[in-house]
């Protein structure tokens, strides 16, 4: 990265990267404690637990770079600096939404942020991705494409044509498996006749198996950090396997109850959270400062929310805005 | 079955249908946990693992599976879980499952169920979880096409299709799953390609179909309150499709309002609007109207979702439309003039 | 660009675009070397490989690169060799292309096309290459949907598509692509939803798409000896819809004859039919009709072919059965009376 | 395989596999030569040059095993001993085809000899085979089923959605795929990011990688034979990519001069039918017999073809049966 954009880059450091980590995570409990009081139309599918991925990849972008990811993707478009007040209107269907009231929670999008937008189809936005990739090829831009999906997507026919297009043109995207080990309600384990969901598919392609620590922020801007250096080199595309967990339900609507409680238990203890902020602690950042971090990010989400709650609906007339380039919808006179 | 929800008597006709008949063989994605809707709870159990398989996301692979099953002599009835994936699958849908037979020369049959979640109800589900897309098949001559409106009917028409020899697209409006309704006891089934009656009327004919039906039968009885007397007729499927019970309706109301919850841009609506410009043109005395979904991608907001949603009160307007219509020199004028 | 067939029009329009825009760029499958119906030939030698890129067997890729690079502001124009290919890579055109503008707020712009060939004609090709399916893609608001008839509406039409900003689908009949037509010189270029009025009539509105403009001209000729009159407008676009035009014209003919290829089920025709039958009522002195291909998958065998395929004989016959018809008690009998 | 249904067995015999080769060379040149005649309505895909895949594959499964392929397939329905008068009739649109008129020759099927099927959109029946597989393994039959396929076909979401979810399930199924080194026009090479279409993506599965001479029809019997037993065994599938070539265009409308003549040569000198000759030869077969043999065989199929082309066409009428069980068509009343 660029030096300039590096000092401006809120995610240059450790304590930066645990901060926005913090901003994610008490963001995403709070749309959780929203959903629960109804206040949230519509599933609402949160990545809790799973902001060291998000984070540590956003770090090594540039202002530039593309990315772009799925229904659960409010993480990665506050990762990329999306606007927190309009994310919210989105999920609380209040005026001045980011997608003004046409995506919800499923389709958080910021292009003004690089990020391309969230999709609920699962596989479909790799394709889209390879073409975010083939442009900057064509153009010779030396930009890259993130692309951000789970592991269930490894299944689905759009990964293999994506995976396998992108390899072929060797084309600046890196493709992140977020290895939350769960479909719906389904372990991924027991969905797929290799062990790993992304990296044990990669050779399929001509791509090297990555697999990266998804709990450790740090770790990931590392992995994800060489690969898009090389992708932008014009070395081609990378597929890299997170593993993570999801601390809660598939959505803000399941308990999540099938899965196992020591299972559960095991991973709470690899909360990317607790790691970054032992790690802030050992390289002498003093712990109480990062406590109170934390509690101002809670204080400004929660005031952030009601001041969010007490905007008005958006204006009915707008449903017929936006289906065409000239601003409007009209299909016949 | 006694009182049951729309939901329930999925799970329900499943559960009696499989125990009836050992091809009939589940397939889908997280079913054996009951599926998202819940519409596959304790069939596992139940039957048994040969019976019910969880997939991973793959819906080509389900629906070809279901195909390649059929063509095999098992009954297989896969769940798509929002009618929307079926975008990716199309191919196995419309290119396989409704050619094979015709282009074999009638060396297979197909007797396999794809059945999920459809449509919109302004519930939150967005534009690419919230459509009904009954029409998307109709375009496609070789699939049948069945979209109950309450418990008892979801009962009789989902035995009918696990039944049928052909295969047949089962549309479960999610707006719908929770409603409950006495469906008595005893095994239902009921044909495929019978219009239902729900309520008799004289002044105008309401054809709806799944959710619709209801707003139908709101409509109704507002309408009723001005004097207007609305039949309501639900189409419980649209291939095969009762054209007879329409156009014997409007032979008698000589008006047709049809409401869909598509986009009207090219709904099932067209369809029968369609049919009746045709076959019916002397018996309407007013201009036949469609109440369609919006023509635009479905919006998330609850004040957007309410603009595009079709109403029952989007029904009356339209039937006061008609009726205040003037129908002098109307060719049925007459024959109508004492109605009003 | 002089005397063109349907095929070298496109080869010609993309040449002509291509110069223009150098955002213009092509994929597909084998098109580098001119493509199976050669519409792309000397494109790579012309432009080179920045601009032209062949790809593997991946609809699904081929459309989402298509997508994503339209989001970066390229103007990509992807092949879809088939049109009934369009069912392998259905989500990317109806669940992404079609709703991104509109689920993201209006921030992102899909400038790009999906074009390749169509159609059936009773060329041979079946049931798996050789549907007309403008009726699926009508089905989902947000897509654009042109359907050119001549070499000459060919280019006009498809260089529009490549300099509209929104998603456009372009079918090119592939029993077309052997026409040959003079048309003229300079660049063509025509409006999107704007129907062309190819013959003027008085009798009747004969309204065509593609290659069913060619039956509607057929048609009209021979009624002429007859001593009716018929006008053909030619749609050119589903979307936008020129619906006026058939409007105004039903208005002053009183009587609409629909033609269309794809099987009637749920044809677009029965769009334009249910339009007519709601805001022509008072003009119309007589049933709409649809002439459509048969409600079966295409079989391939000639003898068959013949059964399904629409023809000018079938539009003719249905035009007889139309003015044959007594008008008398009819709303507008009176003044269309002088006309027979 | 049972004793019995060996003795019957007409590929049982190197020479009867020799002979099975030489009626599929035969009656697929005639097709072609009616191609240029006009006589065949529609594309004409032809096997030749790839006859060793399908009667090597053919003479290891049981008359109750399945096998289905694509537009490419009237070798694979001769090979199962399909009636080779009413494919003809099917290809020259006379009555008595073996899909009434409605297949043509691109999908050509013999469920009679268990053929289920030729299916024309790349990649599509790949999931089929697999739903043909799970009820075999359902109602543990013991069947087998084997899916013919492309090398262009691998590049597919299909192809990857159906081997994954056969190895998943385990089912007794066989993918075989010719790799006879083009798409339409673009050779695979071009095409894929890895060395092979096929064996290169067998690990992704879980797969070994397999790769047979297809030219030579007793080695791809000895592989896809062990693979057929192993899948009856219940051990699961198996990806098999068969080298190959076609000694003409794409279809009967592609004169295939995109080829470089050096290619088209080395590929004449692996005939699997000069190398079945000589084998056979080699085994004390005497090589005037085999060459009368090859005569009869030719003028045979010239003469069923003047009796085929001599018959009338189908009747109209039965354009509206076969699209329902009950065998009409009718959608409303
Ligand atoms: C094509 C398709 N099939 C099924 C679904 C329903 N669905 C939504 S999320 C999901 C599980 C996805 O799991 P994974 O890819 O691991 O992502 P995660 O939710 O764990 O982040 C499923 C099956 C869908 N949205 N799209
Ligand atoms: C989904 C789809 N895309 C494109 C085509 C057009 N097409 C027909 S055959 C073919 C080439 C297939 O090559 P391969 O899989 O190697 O099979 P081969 O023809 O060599 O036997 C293509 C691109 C198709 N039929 N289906
Ligand atoms: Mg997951
Ligand atoms: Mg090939």
């Amino acid at each position: 990265m660029p030096a300039a954009s590096l000092d401006l880059d809120p995610l240059a450091t450790a304590l930066g990267r645990h901060r926005q980590m913090l901003v994610i995570r008490r963001f995403l409990e709070k749309v959780d404690s929203l959903y629960r009081q109804g206040k949230v139309h519509g599933p609402a599918h949160l990545g809790l637990g799973q902001e060291a991925i998000a984070v540590g990849a956003a770090s090594v972008l540039r202002p530039d770079d593309h990315s772009i990811g799925t229904y659960r993707g409010h993480a990665h478009a506050l990762a990329r600096g999306a606007d927190q007040r309009a994310i919210l209107a989105e999920l609380l269907g209040r005026d001045g939404g980011i997608c003004a009231g046409k995506g919800g929670s499923m389709h958080i999008t910021s292009v003004e942020h690089g990020y391309y937008g969230s999709y609920a189809i699962v596989g479909a936005h790799l394709p889209i991705a390879v073409g975010m990739a083939w442009a900057s090829r064509v153009r010779r831009t030396g930009q890259v494409t993130v692309c951000f999906f789970g592991d269930g997507a490894v299944n689905i026919g759009a990964f293999h044509e994506a995976v396998n297009l992108a390899a072929l043109w060797s084309l600046p995207v890196v493709f992140v498996c977020e290895n939350n080990q769960y479909m719906e309600y389904s372990p991924i384990s027991a969905m797929i006749p290799v062990e790993r969901p992304a990296a044990s598919r990669a050779s399929a392609y001509g791509l090297d198996p990555i697999v990266v620590d998804g709990n450790d922020v740090e770790a990931v801007r590392d992995v994800v950090g060489a690969a898009v250096e090389a992708a932008r080199r014009g070395d081609g595309p990378a597929l890299i396997e997170a593993d993570t967990y999801r601390l809660k339900g598939h959505s803000a609507a399941d308990a999540g109850s099938y899965r196992p409680a020591d299972e559960v238990q095991r991973w709470l203890a690899r909360d990317p959270l607790t790691r970054q902020l032992a790690a802030l602690v050992e390289q002498g950042h003093d712990e109480s400062e990062l406590i109170s971090m934390d509690t101002a990010i809670r204080i400004s989400v929660s005031g952030l929310a009601d001041r969010v709650l007490a905007g008005g609906p958006p204006d009915p007339a707008t449903v017929w805005t936006d289906v065409w380039a000239d601003g409007g919808s009209q299909w016949r006179n | 079955m006694a009182e049951l929800t729309f939901r329930s008597a999925v799970q329900a006709t499943l559960a009696q249908e499989m125990a009836r008949d050992e091809r009939v063989t589940l397939l889908g994605e997280d079913i054996t946990s009951g599926g998202v809707f819940k519409t596959t709870t304790g069939l596992l159990d139940r039957f048994g693992p040969d019976r019910v398989w969880d997939t991973p996301i793959s819906e080509q692979a389900i629906v070809g599976a279901a195909m390649g099953a059929a063509m095999m002599g098992l009954r297989p009835v896969a769940e798509i879980m929002f009618a929307d994936f079926y975008a990716v699958c199309w191919d196995l849908v419309v290119n396989e499952i409704a050619k094979t037979r015709y282009m074999t020369g009638g060396q297979v049959s197909l007797p396999l169920v794809l059945r999920g979640a459809s449509g919109f109800g302004s519930l939150g589900f967005g534009s690419q979880h919230g459509q009904s897309v009954e029409n998307w098949a109709m375009c496609v001559p070789g699939l049948k096409i069945v979209s109950p409106s309450t418990p008892a009917e979801m009962a009789g028409l989902l035995a009918a299709a696990i039944r049928c020899d052909d295969p047949v697209l089962v549309f479960e409006h999610k707006a719908l799953y929770g409603a409950k309704q006495d469906v008595g006891d005893g095994e239902h089934l009921l044909p495929l390609g019978q219009a239902r009656v729900v309520r008799e009327g004289s002044d105008v004919t309401l054809v709806g179909l799944s959710i619709t039906v209801r707003y139908c039968e709101q409509a109704a009885l507002r309408l009723a309150e001005e004097g207007i007397s609305a039949e309501v007729l639900d189409l419980r499927s649209l291939v095969p499709l009762d054209a007879r019970a329409v156009l014997d309706s409007v032979g008698r109301t000589g008006r047709l309002v049809i409401v869909e919850e598509n986009p009207g841009q090219l709904g099932w609506g067209a369809a029968i609007a369609a049919i009746a410009a045709e076959e019916a043109f002397d018996d309407l005395i007013a201009p036949v109207t469609r109440v369609s979904g919006g023509n635009v991608p479905w919006p998330v907001a609850r004040e957007l979702e309410a603009v595009v949603d079709v109403s029952p009160e989007q029904v009356v307007s339209a039937v006061r439309a008609l009726t205040k219509r003037a129908t002098s020199g109307a060719r049925k004028g007459d024959r109508h003039a004492d109605q009003r």
